[in-house]
């Protein structure tokens, strides 16, 4: 690698690296004894998102080949409703002085502590998924993945002091690991059957490859790359790898179960369009058959499971499965076959990419709405504390019934036009059975959505629920709502943002084959 | 004589033997229940996938995949920590490792 | 600005005051007069509409604009209306003051919700009927789900919950496997031009190249939407339902305009896109709007409950609806009626709605077996009531008739490999049954000896009124409609023709030029006799030549093409 | 007057319809009611007679008055329009005119009724649906008559709407309507399928040009269409299997049982059989099943007749049987006789059952001939005007009955003696019914004035349990009615039973002959001779009466003869002995030895019970086709309650069901989830394995 290029290459990560600096000044600020100081970080925290996005935006404007493409818009996403999540959070950290548990109070405890680092993990995460965005090299893959990962595991250790959030914490973490080490094997048969971990690389080797092999890849290949999908399924929350997701997302705060539905699901959506990319579209059969049975298999298990919960936090666990589900399908149909000119439909990594935005407005939403929420000094989390919440908050209750209404993909709320986009990429790509299936699935969702709704605004209110008071909560809330809103009525300016983020792929279907596609496309993204 | 048994070791023999280490830490993660040993079923498995990485980097005489190794132990030396503080914090709460008595959440 | 685009936003634009935090909104009074207001400007509104409508030209899309909306899917707002469409967004129009007329002391809590809900359901009715983007119909189709859930389950009856939550789940099941056939119909598109789009006349064009198994696809997909939303038998049993729970007004929305969004999404998609289909399987859904027909005219005949009663006639009644639609008779007879029964129905069973909503605020009770004898009481109530139901039987003379014998003889004079006249004689049983249900009803409440419920009025009282000057005012309307309906339905008939040909024009192409082998074979002797006769001519011989022309000026391929290309 | 007054005349009924419904708005209003809708239908009498000459003339197109046009879908038109010929005029003075005598009784009869306002404005009503019906220039318009007239019939019978009875038999005799009403529409369907329009001329000239043209072979919608509107025809003519509501309806006021159930409204079916002739003889079946279901009608509605104690029950199966002729009139071609004898039935039984409504008013509603007796002092006028409808009914010799009957006989024995069986044993049924006619008949009009004075007063006070009738004053005695305006009107109707016949048989034959009720002669369909038994009955009825009955009498001068007399007199001197007869009879076993009577009735108890009660059919059609029907009504209720919405709930448990088989994967415990995914990715990378390889 030329000096050139490596100054190149962290020109691009400028908004890490801020990320980073922002990240250890709050660590160091949330040590001090002062509260003042320590009350600054979120501010701080905030500041650092806003600028990093700036950054993004800047080098999207001006250095289109450096950032162009999947990697910008991803970074700027998560920013941007990193923010949101930055509202949303607001109060986890100092929940603590506000509960009355005496086990806690006699013992040292560090969540008592926690509120600066409580912050510069959140930054850390999301950097790993900024860096997961711009990876063009299975190290760096494995190693933004994990820095996604590792800050969530402490974040839900601290965010309760209560049994579940240690209890969704180990969960967590112990599968968390093993599934690391499932797409780390992953990585490392490729790398075996390719000789190389740098994604421009193994590309045109695998062309080369099938080219040899009359359009069949090698062995080992093939169950790199089934091992890498699997394993990184555990961050999408995708079957096999679900398990963990209904007791973690119960058991840790409800802020950061906020924070859990978007932020790791983006880095194994972005991580998964990574790996597959290696290989191309048409994906291989076999690949292609497996991601298809998890497609069909995650949201329709999702959705069951959904329907039998009585905690809302685990309802919109199960339903995080179902839409990772959904996410597949757009990573099966993959850029677009035959896209037509005129429109975006029919990319199905661009869908992925809408979907991931209108998914985690949705769901940030209703997870701020049951944040801003306490009964009995506990949190706010069955469907009896959310009854009648039109009663005594309308407010609550309307955003509670626009984001469940956007979850479910009820026009023109966002994750209706995320639905377009995924259906319309699975049937140009030639998926009609999934297409029934995940309709089918969207249906069965609505009747836990509904009953969401339904609790909301026809049961009566019950007496033990009282607001939480945290202000920042109500206008994450208001924020994702509104934007759910907005984006489904004026999306296109997103949907074309989408397009853009994969316009290279775009540009070059009519002329090149699908897997040197892929390979301009990530080359554009790591030059 | 080294030689000679370092010649006859092929690349599938470091394959399987990375194979067999990860496939021990899976089982091992299934069937102990302390929380230590569970974590360290982890680690082992992260050595199995370094065998194969090392063994790998050999085969494709670059090396990558040594350095990619380095950054796995970096990785699952991080993981360690936060399993220590982890296991630190769940044995101050229930004073037992068994990973079992963590089984609330459920449905 | 446009006037359907106005005409399409005024009603939601008008509720959102209702939702702000204004003092003078938490009297019932002025809420309820906002609510007036508004919806009757919206009716002028659709007046005017419908009188800069050229009607010498009702086939034509009118009033076409569109408001951009995701362009890089090939969305966007786009409306306009073709007779069909007019006559359906007056409907709309018209009940809608009449409702909220009817509701002022119906509903007693949470007031400005419920007249919030109502007047945004008003938007989302018109705005499938001026859709000519189908995610745009969808959008419409989808969201009325909304409102209406919401006015069951919050002001409907004891059980209102199960059934809100039937409603929702029963038909947006069903519209998401239309929103999938949808969707493919749209990639068809693509395949064949490369461009998405929506628009509808771009679709059609797409959809005449799909072959007979995409077609059936499609036509089910749409179906399971669409018959659901009718509610064609045997996936009609949410109606009664949700007809029993709902709140009077939302009774009267459902019954009038909801249901007609399924037929008229058949009319205006599943015919046109998959003719191939319809022609192989209109026997089917011939026999299950058959079996709807007769069925629930016999289930309605052993109700206790008037408003379930209403609700199964409903279902029986759309029968014919459905049976006409799919009639593809050469002069488009069926079809044509089937729009005006639309119409017809919306008022009629819409007005029977409002009776028996009159009723149960004065006894709280539905129960037939609880009150005999009304017209000896209320009996400007029962006068009204025994006006709706025999407009509702099908009286000749009254709107019924209208609609019902032109579906008839649609289904009638249907080619025989796609209906026939079977089914015609079989539906009209239908006719004798709906006499005897809704005699039935007659007899035991408003004939018969006086026996009168407790009564309870609004304010704590025991008397029992007759209907009250805004009472009849409400129902005056509707008996004037159906009279004038009755006597005068040419002009009506006169405009749908030319849209409903054009909607038709390719199916009753497939059926009247491409007969199986095996139906010449299979017609029996005497029908052979009848086609060969004479003085069968202008009836019965398949209108080849029109059928030609028609399916050209319909489809204009590559006209439409361009069009799109050009946008 | 210029013709274009005629189609003002279903509007102005129309108009007094509104009117009097405007009046039930106010008690002070009521009473404009009756005066208001006896000028709307006497002014349209007014125009019958005023443009009876010029409609007379009418030729072609001209016949056909377009108002506007009502519905119309490509080729399915249909014309507000009028169909003007002789027929019409006809039936529109019928209609018009015996209406305005009724509606002028009604005045007196129905005084002081509450729903005095409502009773006048169903009847204006229902003369703008008959008018409407017999004026039609096309069958859907004669559809619009004909539930019209079935609508306000109901109305009108469940005048009393807080009598059960009253109102089951409403309900009774709109959904046995509405049964025909299928079949009629069906017709008008399948009319159209053949003919290609639903206009009356359009079809019965097409038809006409078919039975002209000897090459022509009947197709299956020519035999189908006459026996899907014979349908139509039995159920508003209440002819077997579809009689049935007909007596009941006699639950109405009296008058409407007059207007409605005997001089207008039940005629419509042979109106319409008449009208469409050609139709029917186009199927060689169709006639001689009209005429056998008359004829058969005709004598069982008459043995039923003979055991009824209820005044009015008897009129109303004496108006089943009188129908049945008339079928069997139009059934054997006879045209004129069919509409001769609706024409002088109208007068003649609406003035039976206007006269029974006088007794049962002076009655205090008794209906039973068993509480009365000898009336005759009591209500003299009442008496002698009963008398005459009486003796027209019964066919005595020179009254209106007798020549419209004997005409209908006559032409069947005719057709019969051509060598067609049913026929003659039609002509000989009829005859037997002539007897029974004219026996039941004078078994009333003994019992009720002659003999012994005895009377029981009903129990209502007026009608309907209304208290408003005691104005009367004397409600504990007969009394005889006023002239005006009630017995004014029945001396004319009795005018009209004594010497209908003699006046007006002349004109009544020119009028069918120039009408579309015109027969058709058959030529040369010799092709089917051989092979179809029903063609010699046509052909040979044809040949008899093809040209008009008088020819046609001229016809069967030639040929037939029967005791050495033309047919026609031979008939003439049959039944009127056989009326004279009957009468003997009844004047013997009802006024002279009425202990004889009742002994043979309790001999023959069983055949007595039988008829009394009607031969059981209305428990027969309440066992075989209501309570199944209603059986049929809950089991789909049940079906689809349990059936359908439980396979709905079913499917829509399955998710749960789903959800509920996996969730034990969501233990909680660690080991298990670490389990599960191990096996899943054991799993996926075996399929990939097995796939790749």
């Amino acid at each position: 690698m030329h000096k050139a290029e490596i100054i190149e290459k962290v020109a691009g990560l400028w908004p890490e690296v801020f990320m980073l600096i922002g990240a250890t000044v709050c660590l160091f600020i949330g040590l001090s004894k002062g509260k003042g100081p320590r009350r600054s970080t979120p501010w701080i925290a905030a500041v650092t998102l806003i600028i990093a996005a700036f950054m993004v935006g800047d080098n999207l404007g001006s250095e289109t080949n450096a950032l162009a493409g999947m990697a910008g818009y991803v970074k700027l996403a998560v920013a941007g409703i990193g923010l949101i999540l930055l509202m949303v959070t607001a109060g986890v950290p100092n929940r603590l002085r506000q509960t009355i548990d005496a086990e806690a109070a006699k013992e040292f405890e560090p969540g008592d502590i926690m509120t600066g680092e409580f912050y510069a993990f959140f930054l850390l995460s999301l950097t790993g998924v900024m860096l997961t965005a711009g990876a063009g090299d299975l190290v760096w893959l494995f190693l933004a993945l994990e820095l996604t990962s590792l800050p969530t595991y402490v974040m839900v250790a601290t965010s309760r002091d209560r049994v579940e959030a240690q209890e969704s914490a180990v969960k967590y973490f112990f599968l968390g690991a093993l599934s690391a080490a499932v797409f780390l094997y992953g990585f490392a048969l490729i790398y075996g059957a390719t000789g190389s971990t740098d994604f421009v690389e193994i590309t045109a080797i695998v062309q080369q490859q099938m080219a040899e092999g009359g359009g069949r890849l090698p062995g080992l290949l093939l169950m790199g790359l089934t091992l890498s999908v699997v394993g990184v399924c555990f961050k999408i929350a995708a079957v096999p790898m679900h398990f963990y997701t209904a007791d973690v997302y119960e058991g840790a705060a409800t802020p950061v179960t906020a924070f859990l539905a978007f932020v790791p699901k983006t880095a194994g959506a972005v991580a998964l369009i990574l790996l597959l990319s290696l290989v191309g579209w048409p994906l291989p059969i076999e690949i292609e058959s497996l991601i298809w049975i998890i497609a069909a298999v995650t949201m329709t298990l999702g959705n069951v499971l959904g329907l039998l919960q009585n905690n809302v936090k685990r309802v919109l666990a199960y339903s995080s499965i179902a839409h990772s589900g959904y996410i597949l399908v757009g990573l099966l149909a993959g850029p677009a076959v035959n896209e037509a000119a005129g429109g975006a439909l029919g990319n199905g990594i661009a869908a992925i990419l809408f979907y991931l935005v209108a998914y985690g407005l949705g769901t940030i939403a209703s997870f701020a709405v049951l944040g801003c929420l306490r009964a009995d000094d506990r949190e706010a989390q069955t469907y009896k504390h959310i009854s009648g919440l039109h009663k005594k908050h309308p407010f609550l209750a309307a955003v509670m019934l626009l984001s469940v209404l956007s979850l479910v993909g009820l026009p023109p709320l966002v994750g209706f036009l995320g639905k377009v986009y995924l259906i319309g990429s699975a049937f140009s790509a030639g998926f009609t059975m999934l297409v029934i299936v995940l309709v089918l699935n969207s249906a069965i969702s609505a009747a836990y959505y509904l009953r969401i709704a339904s609790a909301c605004y026809f049961g009566e209110p019950d007496d033990s629920v009282y607001s939480a008071g945290i202000f920042p909560r109500y206008a994450g809330a208001l924020v994702a709502a509104v934007l759910a809103v907005v984006l489904g009525i004026i999306g296109n300016g997103l949907v074309n943002a989408t397009r853009n983020a994969t316009s290279a792929t775009q540009t070059t279907a009519q002329t090149e084959s699908l897997p040197a596609q892929a390979a301009a496309n990530l080359r554009n993204i790591n030059q | 004589m080294p030689e000679t048994v370092m010649d006859s070791l092929t690349l599938s023999h470091f394959l399987m033997t990375g194979a067999v280490l990860f496939c021990l830490g899976l089982i091992g993660f299934i069937t102990r229940r302390n929380l230590i040993i569970m974590f360290l079923c982890t680690e082992m498995m992260f050595q199995g996938v370094a065998v194969s990485l090392v063994a790998f980097s050999r085969f494709h005489l670059n090396d990558t995949g040594q350095t990619f190794v380095i950054f796995v132990l970096t990785i699952a030396a991080a993981e360690a920590a936060l399993a220590l503080g982890l296991v630190v914090l769940l044995f101050r709460r229930k004073r037992t490792l068994d990973a079992l008595v963590w089984s609330q959440l459920s449905g | 600005m446009n006037l359907l685009l106005l005409l399409t936003i005024f009603p939601i634009l008008s509720a959102l005051p209702l939702m702000l935090p204004i003092k003078a909104f938490d009297c019932r009074k002025t809420v309820w007069s906002y609510a007036l207001l508004s919806t009757l400007v919206t009716f002028v509104f659709s007046l005017v509409a419908a009188f800069k409508f050229d009607f010498a030209n009702s086939g034509q899309m009118q009033f076409v604009d569109s408001v951009r909306w995701v362009e890089s899917f090939g969305l966007t707002f786009g409306f306009g209306i073709d007779s069909i469409s007019l006559w359906l967004v007056l409907l709309t129009t018209f009940l809608m003051p009449i409702i909220i007329l009817g509701s002022l002391t119906a509903v007693n809590m949470r007031i400005r919700e419920f007249y919030f809900w109502l007047i945004v359901l008003e938007t989302f009715m018109i705005g499938t009927f001026v859709a000519t983007d189908i995610i745009f119909f969808y959008v419409c189709f989808e969201l009325t789900l909304v409102p209406l859930y919401i006015l069951i389950g919050v002001f409907g009856s004891d059980n209102r919950l199960r059934a809100a939550k039937i409603f929702f789940l029963y038909t947006f099941t069903g519209s998401m496997l239309t929103f999938a056939g949808v969707m493919y119909v749209a990639y068809i598109n693509v395949v064949n031009t490369g461009i998405w789009s929506f628009d509808i006349q771009t679709l059609y064009v797409a959809a005449a190249t799909m072959s007979g198994t995409e077609q059936a696809w499609v036509l089910g997909a749409l179906l399971a939407g669409f018959a659901v939303k009718v509610p064609l038998f045997p996936v009609h049993t949410w109606l009664p339902l949700a007809h029993t729970e709902a709140p009077t007004a939302g009774s009267v929305i459902l019954a009038g305009v909801l249901l007609k969004l399924g037929t008229y999404g058949l009319l205006r998609f599943a015919l046109p896109m998959c003719p191939e289909a319809v022609v192989e399987y209109a026997w089917l859904i011939g026999v299950f709007a058959v079996l709807g027909v007769l069925v629930t005219a016999l289930i309605c005949w052993v109700q206790t409950d008037v408003k379930k009663l209403i609700a199964y006639s409903s279902v029986s009644h759309l029968g014919f609806c459905v049976l006409g639609l799919f009639a593809l008779d050469a002069d488009d007879t069926g079809a044509v009626g089937s729009v005006m029964y639309m119409i017809n129905h919306g008022l009629s069973t819409g007005a029977l709605f409002l009776c028996v909503g009159m009723i149960y605020e004065r006894f709280h009770t539905r129960d037939m077996a609880k009150m005999s004898g009304l017209g000896r009481v209320i009996p400007v109530w029962a006068t009204f009531t025994v006006f709706f139901v025999l407009a509702s039987v099908g009286l000749p003379g009254l709107n019924g008739f209208v609609g019902e014998v032109l579906t008839l003889i649609g289904a009638f004079l249907s080619p025989t490999q796609v209906l026939g006249y079977e089914y015609a004689a079989f539906a009209g049983i239908g006719m004798i049954l709906a006499a005897i249900y809704l005699l039935y009803m007659v007899g035991k409440v408003i004939f018969g000896p006086v026996l009168v419920p407790e009564v309870h009025t609004d304010d704590g009282g025991h008397e029992l009124k007759d209907l009250n000057t805004r009472e009849i005012a409400t129902l005056l309307p509707l008996a004037a409609g159906c009279l004038i309906l009755g006597m005068l339905p040419n002009g009506m008939l006169v405009s749908l023709k030319a849209p409903v040909s054009q909607l038709t024009a390719p199916a009753r192409f497939v059926a009247n030029t491409n007969p199986l082998d095996t139906d010449t074979a299979s017609i029996e002797p005497g029908l052979r006799l009848v086609l060969d006769a004479p003085g069968s001519a202008p009836g019965l011989t398949p209108d080849i030549s029109s059928g030609i022309d028609l399916a050209i000026n319909q489809s204009t391929p590559t006209e439409t093409a361009d069009r799109a290309a050009e946008r | 007057m210029p013709i274009e007054l005629i189609k003002l005349i279903p509007w102005i009924p129309l108009l007094g319809a509104a009117l009097c419904g405007i009046c039930c708005m106010k008690p002070a209003w009521r009473k404009a009611a009756g005066p208001i809708s006896v000028l709307s239908i006497f002014i349209p009498f007014l125009i019958t007679c005023g443009v009876y000459s010029a409609a007379s003339g009418l030729q072609g197109d001209d016949k056909i008055q377009t108002i506007y046009q009502w519905m119309g879908v490509g080729n399915f038109t249909v014309n507000m329009g009028y169909y003007v010929d002789s027929l019409t005029m006809v039936m529109l003075f019928v209609i018009t005119g015996i209406g305005s005598l009724i509606a002028t009784y009604a005045m007196g009869y129905m005084k002081g009724e509450r729903g005095y306002a409502r009773f006048f404005m169903g009847v204006s009503l229902f003369i703008f649906a008959m008018t409407t019906l017999v004026m039609a220039d096309n069958l859907v318009l004669i559809y619009l008559g004909w539930e019209g007239v079935g609508l306000c019939s109901y109305l009108l019978i469940g005048y009393y709407y807080d009598k059960p009875e009253a109102v089951a038999a409403a309900k009774k005799a709109f959904i046995v309507n509405r049964i025909g009403d299928l079949g009629f529409a069906l017709g008008i369907f399948l009319t159209y399928k053949a003919y290609g329009s639903v206009s009356l001329h359009t079809v019965v000239d097409k038809a006409i040009e078919f039975l002209n043209d000897p090459n022509y072979t009947a197709t299956t919608a020519d035999l189908w269409i006459p026996f899907l509107l014979m349908l139509g025809a039995f159920g508003k003519s209440a002819q077997i299997p579809l009689y049935v509501w007909l007596p009941d309806a006699m639950a109405g006021p009296t008058p409407v049982s007059a207007l409605v159930h005997a001089a207008t409204m039940v005629t419509a079916g042979v109106y319409m059989i008449a009208r469409l002739i050609p139709v029917f003889q186009l199927s060689p079946y169709a006639l001689p099943t009209v005429a056998a279901v008359g004829g058969v009608t005709a004598l069982f509605a008459g043995t039923i007749a003979l055991c009824q104690y209820d005044l009015k029950k008897v009129f109303a199966y004496s108006t089943v049987s009188q129908l049945g002729y008339m079928f069997l009139g139009v059934g054997a071609l006879s045209t004129f006789g069919g509409i001769f004898h609706l024409f002088t039935h109208a007068f003649f039984k609406a003035l039976l059952f206007l006269t029974a409504g006088s007794v049962m008013h002076a009655l205090a509603g008794q209906l039973d001939l068993r509480a009365m007796s000898g009336l005759r002092h009591k209500m003299p006028v009442t008496c002698w005007l009963m008398f005459a409808g009486c003796l027209a009914l019964a066919g005595f010799p020179f009254t209106a009955g007798f020549f419209s009957k004997d005409t209908i006989l006559a032409e069947t024995l005719i057709v019969g003696m051509e060598g067609n069986g049913l026929f003659t044993l039609l002509a000989l049924i009829g005859l037997l019914t002539a007897f029974l006619t004219a026996f039941y008949t004078f078994r009333l009009w003994f019992r009720v004035f002659m003999g012994p004075e005895h009377f029981e007063m009903g129990d209502d006070h007026g009608h309907g349990g209304d208290d408003s009738h005691d104005d009367h004053g004397h409600a504990h005695e007969p009394h005889e009615m006023p002239w005006w305006p009630m017995n004014a009107p029945l001396a004319v109707l009795a005018f009209g039973a004594i010497f209908g016949g003699l006046i007006f048989s002349g004109w009544m034959s020119g009028s069918i002959e120039t009408s579309t009720a015109n027969p058709i002669a058959i030529h040369a369909v010799d092709t089917h001779a051989q092979t179809d038994p029903g063609y010699s009955i046509i052909q040979v009825a044809s040949d008899t009466s093809g040209h008009g009955s008088e020819a046609d009498a001229a016809h069967g001068d030639e040929h037939h003869t029967l005791m050495g007399m033309d047919v026609h007199t031979a008939m003439m001197l049959i039944s009127g002995f056989i009326a004279l007869l009957g009468i003997g009879c009844a004047a013997y076993f009802h006024w002279l030895n009425r202990p004889l009577t009742d002994e043979i009735a309790k001999k023959f108890g069983v055949v007595v019970e039988v008829l009394y009660n009607k031969y059981y059919v209305d428990e027969f059609y309440d066992a075989v086709i209501v309570k199944p029907l209603r059986m049929l009504g809950h089991g789909f209720f049940l079906f689809d309650q349990f059936v359908i919405n439980g396979l709905v709930i079913t499917v829509g448990y399955l998710p749960r069901l789903v959800g509920w088989s996996v969730q034990p994967t969501q233990s909680g415990k660690m080991q298990g989830y670490g389990l599960g995914m191990v096996l899943g990715v054991a799993v996926a990378a075996l399929l990939v394995f097995k796939w790749a390889f």
